[in-house]
């Protein structure tokens, strides 16, 4: 009876952000509860600094050669490049609650607990290569984020967006499991290596695979399955869906990439089609939808759908390249993304009761009053649109370039037609706030807490010199 | 434990389910029907119910149910362990160590935060 | 045996089409308790003893008196679901689940996959079978499993807790 | 240092954005103004430089290649040949002239107006000089994001309405050029112009790829279907932007159909030659129609511009040596004599604050210098022989006669009306009475508003009189162009 021996420095990223949400609690537990000064911020700094120590980690521990943890857990590039995206869309979203977080609840270290759980699920599905580690990681990544979004006890809003979060997420998981189950039935493997290598055709293994779609569908917002997403999006606290939005999506895609390619016996043409499908579906309704919204978050959120689509084009394409283009596009949607959701957290009024949302004409007038902050939000707001020299235009020439080149050009047609329709209610938020005269729900919160500046800033920077620049390191990630 | 095994447990229930079913249907089927509204009302120890008996709990015991299922589940991942303990060694103890390590912290956060108190 | 798995196989059916149909809550919560315990035999009938015991103690013994629970919170006498404003949603509603059906037995009517592994094995269900596999192949979603329990329960507290604005500060 | 491996285009593209940047060291609107024209002048001396030692053989020069992304391989390729020079120098001259011009009216967000008058010089200088498609593509729609600010912010009454239509028609038009350039690429290995004119495209390629190219470079010309947006744009612009509006911008359209529909597209090319005919010549006839009746002066010189942009188009769809000399010389001229319209409607517009042609009336007493002056840029944009407008006119016509003369016939009918609508314009303003009290005391130009004026004018005789100066620079690249794609449409 061989006891196995464990390589735990493969984990290590992870172990440290898990490490940093047990320290929180205890933190919590031991600090006597009269409240010093430090003791708000204290779970906050801690969280931070364990996603920064995550972050370097995985930066710094030299090349993920893809070694695995007993066949369950890889470190292999695509996970590397995983883990980043999601440290730097945490280490945002943190920056944007420090300051976010106290106006309407006491229950800091609760909060910082379950983003760091959440963060963890977020890595583990990243580098889960087996079914039942893929799917235990999903559901804590999910219920973490099921709780985060109702995170606002006194607003209404939240607890239904997190009831339905709630529903249609367990719901979708239901649809994983049963697929991973369809799965061991064909395969009588549940590691994806040994799923591969069976190799063994038939019904099982289609219809596994399209269950696996569907509850990967619903957790990526993909347009069916899209339902629970704006309302989630937009009841949740604006930090929990800025992180949400982008952590989420680049989690899902990885395990999405690594099922579709494990399910090799499946002719590409047959999921890749659907996939399209679904792509072409999901862009055109999150646009079409985002194009008459009211409220700023929820417009948002539809545009988060649309990116979905988009980010689709990518694993539609099935070559490496195409996922690295996809790799490449999360990185440039963390930024342009969470920096529009900043600035949006910045619009709103929150308040103990009621988070008055901020509507498209809440940043009317923003030129006008504080000038840095509108050119930020307008440069988010074009790179989303895709205009050059910005990131998004990069991820997506990127995108469109893989999928032309695996034959797929009518989907980079409706891709790129989608970006126009896109522009027009992205120009609606920047025509607002340099041409239009302040509205009367236009509010700012001020005086502008520096955290959310920082991440304004970060961001803004990232929109700006990451498609320029990081080309080079986006090639050859997954194999 | 082949399926003869189970024999005895057929047997008990076949005796237990037939006992009860004909304790509860015989006398609504012998018994005098003539209910009146005075019988119809739940007995509150003679006392007369001002309130519909099923009123809205309080939160707690959806906490204690809750927090119940956890630390069963929790319970269940003993057994096996224990049955196999004598191969995983000290692999095994560090392990479940570990797992009850973190389950411990979540029982201490759970109790100074108050979910057992009874207010 | 096909015919005790037949008995079986409907009894579950009963329970499942309980839970749907009856009006009242409990009678659902009794019937869906009526479907676990099916199940949980037809564990013990493939030799997965373990799992049967556990599926009769966590979802017999807990998830059941949990959804008693809620039930309880939310009030016993629950209005009967109200029709649903939609009539087209209900008629949709049959011709899907027609159409799974369908995809179902279409599905079973194939032969199936060799690469099933031997089921029935005597003691392949055992707690002892069961025990070394937990933890020496599936250590990782083991751990795993720590973690989602730690975060359902810090889930719990936090839904679960009245809310008190923070002070004025 | 030789000049030979000195980056003079880098120099040329990347100093207005330098500038720009210079412009967040100085607080006081007066010192931003200063920056801003000694920045543009610095990049107009540099251009200049391209001049004195230009071979002129048609081909590529100061061509400089930097890798860039690994993956896609598109490079940082400049390159400027007898096409693009011209455009370039008018880009660079129009940058100093527009700086010098809102040195007064612009007032509020004086850096944010003169940052974006940089990037917006910058964008276009882009995309002249890219060879690359990709880089291209960067600069051809990066250049909307300057000119949309302006317009939105600084223009006026319908401005917002104006700017998002200017942006989203033409995101729209040149949104699927992008995928045809990524098929390009995919069938060819390379986003290099110099590869992908020489490598054979398969018919359907050529024809899709024409068609989409072709949809983006008319809606920028714009060519008649596709002008919707022109007018509003220009009338709601403000004074400087419409100068770089019709100056420049509506030159990359045309740029556009010279360097790559053409050369890249000859097969499909021939098609479509006769549908750009008809529509060029549609553009003139209604681009002089509607701005007879036009109550706006500078709604009139709008459409005026869709009439010479219609003929410049022409030029093009006539495809022999002098049709297409003629349409690059006359895009030029078109940016100059134009541009001056609008600095001078620009001017009596600061004045009066009105710009409806019924409000004025004998200006010739009160402003002499200023009707003088008008009077020489309305007679360069007719087309008066001796100056500019008349030797590029001349040229395209002849191009047109020898393919087709019904096509040259309408062509001088569309002089004849540009002669009409430009003197109605000359009768509204300068002659007449005197009798509106409010052009009574009308200050007559200052030294600034003539220094502006100056250099255009010096430039119309110039070009009027010493054509062969600029041609013997156009003509070699136009005769390599006909030399490969002249045999494939039969010319």
């Amino acid at each position: 009876m061989s006891l196995p021996t464990l390589d735990f420095s493969l984990i290590l990223p992870e172990l440290v952000v898990l490490i940093t949400a047990l320290l929180v609690l205890i933190a919590d537990l031991l600090w006597p509860r009269a409240a010093s000064r430090g003791r708000e911020q204290a779970p906050a700094v801690l969280a931070l600094a364990g996603l920064i120590l995550a972050g370097l980690l995985t930066l710094l521990a030299g090349e993920w050669s893809g070694a695995t943890l007993q066949g369950m857990l890889v470190a292999d590039a695509l996970a590397r490049y995983l883990n980043l995206v999601v440290l730097l869309a945490a280490a945002l979203g943190l920056l944007l609650s420090w300051s976010y977080l106290p106006h309407f609840s006491t229950q800091r270290s609760e909060y910082y607990a379950l983003y760091l759980l959440a963060v963890a699920g977020m890595l583990f599905l990243g580098k889960s290569i087996e079914l039942i580690t893929l799917f235990v990681s999903l559901e804590i990544l999910s219920i973490a984020l099921y709780v985060l979004t109702g995170f606002h006890r006194g607003q209404l809003a939240g607890g239904e967006a997190a009831l339905k979060y709630f529903l249609l997420g367990a719901f979708s998981s239901g649809f994983l499991l049963y697929g991973a189950a369809l799965f061991y039935a064909a395969t009588g493997a549940t590691r994806l290596a040994d799923i591969a290598a069976q190799n063994a055709g038939g019904f099982y293994m289609l219809a596994g695979l399209a269950l696996f779609l569907v509850g990967l569908g619903f957790k990526l917002a993909v347009a069916p399955f899209h339902m629970w997403a704006p309302d989630a999006y937009q009841g949740a606290p604006t930090p929990v869906t800025a992180f949400m939005s982008v952590g989420t999506k680049a989690a899902a895609l990885v395990a999405l990439f690594r099922v579709v390619q494990a399910a090799g016996s499946v002719p590409v043409g047959v999921w890749a089609t659907a996939l399209a499908f679904l792509s072409l579906l999901t862009m055109t309704l999150g646009n079409l939808a985002a194009l008459r919204q009211s409220s700023l978050k929820r417009m948002l959120a539809y545009s988060s759908i649309a990116h979905a689509g988009y980010l689709l084009v990518g694993v539609v394409a099935g070559t490496a390249a195409g996922f690295d283009a996809v790799l490449f596009y999360l990185f440039a949607y963390a930024f342009m993304n969470i920096g529009a959701f900043a600035i949006a957290s910045l619009l709103e009024r929150p308040g103990f009761y009621a988070v008055q949302d901020a509507g498209i004409h809440a940043a009317d007038g923003l030129f006008g009053r504080r000038p840095w902050l509108a050119v930020a939000m307008a440069m988010f707001m074009l790179s989303l649109a895709g205009i050059p020299p910005l990131a998004g235009f990069f991820g997506k020439l990127y995108l469109f370039a893989a999928a032309v080149e695996s034959g797929w050009a009518w989907l980079a047609v409706a891709g790129v037609l989608n970006s126009v329709i896109s522009a027009y209610y992205y120009l609606r938020v920047v025509v607002g706030m340099f041409m239009a005269e302040p509205s009367a729900s236009a509010h700012l919160r001020l005086p502008l807490p520096a955290s959310a500046t920082l991440a304004v800033a970060l961001t803004a920077l990232g929109t700006l010199l990451f498609g320029l620049l990081a080309t080079p390191w986006f090639q050859g990630i997954s194999r | 434990m082949t399926s003869a095994d189970y024999l005895p447990i057929l047997i008990l229930i076949l005796i237990a389910a037939p006992f009860a079913g004909i304790a509860i249907l015989l006398p609504s089927v012998l018994g005098p029907k003539n209910p009146n509204r005075m019988k119809q009302e739940a007995i509150e120890s003679g006392m007369i119910p001002f309130a519909d008996a099923r009123r809205r709990f309080p939160v707690q015991y959806y906490m204690v149910a809750v927090l119940f299922i956890i630390f069963d589940i929790e319970v269940i991942f003993l057994f096996p362990w224990a049955v196999s303990l004598n191969q995983l060694k000290i692999f095994g103890l560090i392990e479940m160590g570990v797992f009850l390590g973190i389950l411990l912290i979540g029982y201490l956060y759970v109790w100074k935060k108050g979910a057992f108190e009874w207010e | 045996m096909p015919l005790l798995f037949a008995a079986l196989a409907l009894i579950a059916l009963v329970g499942a089409a309980g839970v749907l149909l009856s009006r009242n809550p409990v009678y659902s919560a009794l019937s869906l308790l009526l479907n676990f315990v099916a199940f949980a035999v037809m564990y013990v009938m493939l030799s997965a003893q373990f799992l049967g015991v556990v599926q009769i103690i966590v979802y017999a013994g807990a998830i059941v008196v949990l959804f008693l629970f809620v039930v309880m919170l939310i009030g016993g006498n629950l209005p009967a679901l109200g029709r649903g404003r939609r009539a087209y949603v209900r008629a949709a509603g049959v011709i899907l689940a027609a159409l799974f059906l369908l995809a179902l037995l279409f599905g079973l009517a194939r032969p199936l996959p060799n690469g099933l592994a031997a089921v029935g094995a005597p003691d392949g269900g055992s707690v002892q079978a069961l025990g070394l596999a937990l933890y020496v192949d599936h250590i990782v979603p083991f751990e795993l499993a720590s973690i989602l329990l730690l975060t359902a329960m810090l889930g719990g507290i936090v839904l679960a807790r009245r809310y008190q604005a923070p002070p004025k500060d | 240092m030789d000049l030979t491996t000195f980056p003079l285009l880098s120099l040329i593209l990347w100093l207005p954005v330098l500038g720009a940047l210079a412009l967040f060291l100085f607080a006081d609107a007066r010192s931003i103004r200063v920056t801003a024209l000694v920045v543009t002048l610095l990049d107009f001396a540099a251009s200049l430089l391209l001049l004195p030692r230009w071979t002129p053989d048609g081909s590529m020069h100061y061509q400089e290649v930097l890798a860039w992304a690994a993956g896609l391989d598109f490079r940082y390729h400049l390159g400027v040949d007898g096409i693009s020079l011209w455009l370039v120098l008018l880009t660079t001259l129009l940058g100093p002239i527009v700086v010098l011009f809102s040195w007064r009216n612009v007032t509020e967000n004086v850096r944010s107006f003169f940052f974006l008058l940089l990037i917006q010089q910058a964008g276009m200088l882009g995309v002249f000089l890219s060879l690359d498609l990709i880089l291209f593509f960067i600069f051809w729609e990066f250049t909307l994001i300057p000119m949309y600010f302006l317009i939105g912010q600084w223009g006026s009454g319908r401005r917002v309405y104006a700017a998002t239509k200017f942006f989203l028609y033409t995101m729209a038009g040149s949104a699927l050029m992008l995928v045809v350039i990524l098929l390009l690429y995919f069938q060819t290995g390379s986003f290099n112009w110099l590869t992908l004119k020489e490598a054979g495209l398969d018919r359907t390629l050529q024809f899709w790829g024409f068609l989409t190219f072709a949809l983006a470079f008319a809606i920028k010309v714009p060519m008649f279907p596709f002008h919707t947006w022109l007018p509003d744009a220009h009338v709601e612009a403000p004074t400087a932007g419409s100068v770089i509006l019709a100056g420049v911008l509506l030159k990359m359209g045309v740029y556009g159909f010279l360097r790559f529909c053409l050369p890249l597209f000859p097969q499909a090319t021939a098609i479509f030659l006769p549908w750009i005919a008809g529509l060029a010549i549609v553009g003139i006839l209604y681009g002089s129609l509607t701005a007879l009746v036009q109550k706006d002066v500078k709604s009139l010189v709008a459409y005026s511009s869709i009439a010479h942009l219609g003929f410049v188009m022409l030029g093009v769809a006539s495809m022999n040596e002098q049709g297409l000399s003629g349409a690059v010389l006359q895009s030029v001229n078109h940016g100059l004599s134009t541009g001056a319209l609008f600095l001078m409607v620009g001017m009596i517009y600061d004045r009066r604050h009105t710009r409806l042609l019924a409000e004025f009336g004998g200006l010739w007493r009160q402003m002499p210098v200023y009707s003088a002056l008008f009077m020489v840029v309305v007679m360069a944009s007719v087309g008066l022989p001796g100056l500019n407008g008349f030797v590029g006119e001349f040229t395209i016509l002849l191009g047109a006669f020898r393919v087709n003369p019904l096509w040259a016939a309408l062509g001088t009918l569309g002089v004849i009306l540009a002669a009409w609508y430009l003197l109605a314009a000359v009768r509204g303003l300068l002659h007449g009475p005197l009798d509106n009290p409010a052009n009574q005391h009308l200050a007559d130009l200052d030294r600034r508003e003539v220094l502006v004026l100056a250099p255009l004018v010096l430039l119309f005789f110039l070009i009027g009189l010493f054509p062969a100066l600029f041609f013997d620079k156009i003509t070699p690249a136009v005769e390599l162009l006909l030399r490969d794609v002249g045999p494939v449409i039969g010319r």
